[in-house]
């Protein structure tokens, strides 16, 4: 990036990287669960496998199609789900749509958000709160997430 | 002689003191508006003619029997002579008032729909925006009526060979297509359109959404049936638009909505109908919008819409030349005539990325589906970043453009 | 106590001031507008939203990636929480963008009145105006729906006995009936029409056009399932109306108008629809003109809704009294709740000679049928005169109202 | 009238007089034309009967609802009208609606109009050109006139 480009706190380069090399995309040979989410706005879509293992998530996958933001949060997702309960997925969630619509960063709320909700990598999305539009490029794998773990089987 | 050899014969900078807004900035950045195909800024004209109504000459119209009301009356009604004059429309009584094209559009088809047989069709390109295309999917499963698609050829225009196919088992009742892309800038053959319509029995409509802000439009000249265009589009204020038909389409259709002002007289048992355009007009109308549209006319024709053209057509042809430059990047449709707005991707960024970081840095552009989905889906896309330009837009920012479109190009790969 | 006794509670200079066109004069007089009812004056509040969002921040919205069009689709959605609100809503999600009251009616009509099966039937009263009539009317002769006519009673309120019996069979679906009379100024008693409608099985939609100007309105309360109401009589611009529904109905309802941001998805074959509200706002809305009335909702709430209804109260009653005074004159209906529209006639003088001599002097008011012939029939009239009072109106106005009548009725008799 | 009432050039004193007392109204007894004007605005009403005597209107009728100044058109037109033949008073129509649509109070010109086309008392209706709403109530007895006037038989 050459400096005259403004956008760089938006693209942070853990964005750029993950979209351009995403560590987590792919489908799994075994899913347990299977969400979907699409965009109808821009077609954007993506598909978020996972299998657990004594109720926490062992792998997951995704395979998105879509700007660099969403294969950016759907890759960032998966990283930091892995190993957590789908209880403890659903409330880094949360949190992560807090960091992104509410007007102040949200403060870790005492007790209410252990530590294992810290959002950790994902605070690379905070610039998003200037752009509204583009908050559903992000949510949307966590869309898919939610639709994942609510199903009672695949 | 290339088109670049065109003289930029407009006084830009007169022109741009004319849009309060052109002076604003985004993200510390001037503004670089390039999304006037999605709608275009506000001229002063159009400002003060709302803001003067407001302030000095208001009341409701057509019933009124004092001062305000017969005024605001006349004022209202002669926008109907303007837009008439505008489109070179034979009659006044042809304008209809609408809150938009889709609007119009929507009117055609439950209107003049309502006159179409079951086993009639309705061709329609390739190439729609969703307000020449859902209506006609409404009627079709309302109606019975068979929806055609006539397609486009790989250069993004409209393939008049297959078109003719479409019309020959005489079936076609309407022939309803753009006479301007919003995705490819494609400006349609209107005139050998209406020709191939008539000759199969058809008639034929024409969504003017983009082709009226780029271009001298004249209905008679093109051989037209229906015509429809949009005031926000046109430097006009939301909330109105236009459709123009020819009366006698317009004496044979039913009415679309029912109210106040449409009718003639009205017993429980039975009403009846004002005369055109009246019939079609229920309730009180954008009244201050519909002035205002008169004030877009009126400024839009005091510049002339030949100097306009040859404006766009300089910029457009500019721009197509900056834009092949950009490393990776690809121009969607090489149509043979093209207004004002150029469809792009970029190989390895996808259109809404560009979008943002063009945002990041002062410049609006749209990105996404252009509500044309299977004009996408056709040209095996999902999304395309779009540029257009308005009579406002000038050579250095579509330089500002292209220079930021080779950042972002070298930002992600 | 009397209602003469109330207290004028507005500041009714700083609120004039408000209105730049309450300045101008007419004839030679200082306009005296008493024709809100039909339109009201616009306040600089809302004139200057609307200029504002031309100057400073505007682009087409819901699409768009850009700063401008973020932040005007920020602007447009607020307003529905504001509406939401001015209503006490349940969800934002069920205020509908439309025209005006009459689009919201035949959108009513022709979405909800596709639900309705041949054989059931839509009621309304005898003193509806034509916005709340003939689509109700096309619907039956589109689709084999009974409409059932409501009687008023001679005072000019509605007959609830005979309504009661109307919806005795349970064949009624619906009930649409005004919230205010435009004509006689009555208040209907919606709770207990909204009871009676639900006891027998029918949804029930007040046309608010009038009411919600005059009162605080409380779709809950008033166990409304449709609501209907414009922005040009709020104070607000024309071109922009609400219909308020249980989102329950908007969702089983099919789509009205097709096109542009109304949609899910679309292919040739087949479209699916976005979601309530969006379902019903088909093509670019009247985005300036819902963010001033979002202004104009603000503005008006800063008074508080219950101040504004205490100063029409005593305008009201202060105007009866005045007008009973002036020879000849006959004040149409005495519904036992009034809002602050007076209907009148005058032996010997006809209604437009009196609205021209008035104009004459400087004062509008509006004389004809009120868009309501069927009314005009049933009180065996053909036209009245009808004087309305808004916001700003106040008691010195209608003193020069009962004076000039004075004065013309000796000029004619 | 008081002096604060304005109005009276608009209702000039003929007017107000012949639509309290209008010397034409009623019905022939044997009309041979018959011509029916309706403003679907307002309501108001006019019925035109003639009878003719070698090709010159010998007698005129009219029954009107309407306004002071469609009752008192109607009146006057009756007036003017009677002994013209047909074409004749449909140039008087015509210099009529002249003389309230356009700017300027039309001249005669020269040829065009005959004596028998002046328009004489009608002049009361010219201040109408200032209320465009009130036009069409001073010109309907006119059309109830060309209507008559152009059925050959009752
Ligand atoms: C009671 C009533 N309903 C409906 C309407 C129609 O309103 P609009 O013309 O803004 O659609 C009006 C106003 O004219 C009215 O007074
Ligand atoms: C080609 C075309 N048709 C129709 C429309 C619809 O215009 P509106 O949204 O103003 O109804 C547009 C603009 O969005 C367009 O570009």
């Amino acid at each position: 990036m050459t400096q005259v480009l403004d956008g760089s706190a938006l693209y942070d380069q853990l964005i750029v990287a993950r979209s351009r090399t995403p560590l987590f995309a792919g489908r799994l040979e075994q899913a347990e669960k299977v969400g979907n989410g699409k965009n109808p706005l821009c077609g954007d879509k993506t598909r978020v496998e996972l299998a657990l293992d004594h109720n926490h998530i062992s792998q997951v996958r995704h395979q998105t199609r879509g700007c660099a933001i969403c294969l950016a949060a759907a890759d960032l997702m998966a990283e930091r789900i892995l190993g957590l309960s789908p209880d403890q997925a659903l409330k880094v969630g949360q949190r992560f749509s807090a960091l992104l619509v509410e007007d102040t960063v949200p403060a870790t709320h005492e007790g209410e958000f252990e530590e294992n909700a810290a959002l950790g990598p994902l605070m690379a999305f905070a610039p998003l709160r200037a752009h509204r539009s583009r908050i559903r490029c992000a949510e949307l794998p966590w869309v898919a997430l939610k639709e994942a773990l609510s199903h009672d089987d695949v | 002689m290339s088109v670049l050899q065109h003289k930029n014969t407009l006084d830009s900078a007169a022109i741009r003191a004319q849009f309060p807004i052109l002076g604003e900035k985004v993200h510390d950045r001037p503004l670089v508006f390039l999304d006037s195909a999605a709608s275009a800024q506000k001229p002063v004209a159009v400002i003060d003619a709302m803001a003067n109504t407001m302030r000095t000459q208001y009341a409701n119209i057509h019933r009124g029997l004092h001062w305000m009301s017969e005024r605001t009356t006349e004022a209202y009604e002669g926008v109907r002579d303007l837009v008439a004059a505008f489109l070179n429309a034979p009659s006044r009584n042809e304008i209809v008032f609408t809150r938009n094209s889709t609007e119009a559009i929507n009117l055609v088809a439950h209107s003049f729909g309502a006159l179409l047989k079951p086993g009639q069709a309705v061709v329609i390109s390739e190439m729609e925006h969703h307000a020449n295309l859902v209506p006609w999917q409404m009627l079709r499963d309302r109606a019975g009526i068979e929806l055609r698609i006539a397609p486009i050829t790989d250069a993004g225009d409209l393939d008049l060979e297959a078109l003719q196919t479409l019309l020959a088992d005489g079936k076609v009742g309407l022939v309803a297509v753009t006479h301007m892309s919003n995705v490819l800038g494609t400006v349609t053959p209107a005139k050998a359109i209406a020709d191939m319509a008539h000759a199969a029995g058809a008639q034929v409509l024409f969504d003017g959404s983009q082709s009226v802000v780029h271009r001298k439009t004249d209905v008679q000249a093109l051989g037209a049936d229906f015509y429809t265009f949009t005031g926000h589009k046109l430097y006009g204020p939301t909330g109105i638009g236009v459709l123009w038909a020819r009366k006698e389409l317009l004496d044979a259709m039913p009415p679309f909505m029912g109210g106040g002002d449409m009718i003639s007289t009205v017993t429980f048992e039975r009403s009846t109908w004002a005369n055109v355009p009246h019939k079609f007009e229920a309730g009180t109308p954008a009244i201050i919008e519909t002035i205002a549209l008169g004030a877009a006319i009126t400024w839009v024709e005091s510049i002339g819409m030949d100097a306009i053209a040859a404006h766009e057509a300089y910029l457009t042809a500019y721009a197509l030349n900056r834009l092949q430059d950009v490393p990776g990047l690809n121009i969607v449709g090489q149509p043979q005539d093209r207004g004002g707005v150029i469809s792009f991707t970029m190989a390895d960024v996808h259109p809404h990325d560009i979008a943002t970081l063009l945002d990041r840095n002062g410049i609006a552009i749209r990105a996404g589906h252009h509500c044309a989905e299977p004009l996408m889906r056709r040209l095996g896309l999902t999304a395309t970043a779009r540029a257009s330009f308005g009579l406002y837009t000038v050579k250095e920012e579509i330089d500002v453009l292209a220079d930021t479109l080779v950042r972002i190009r070298d930002f992600f790969v």
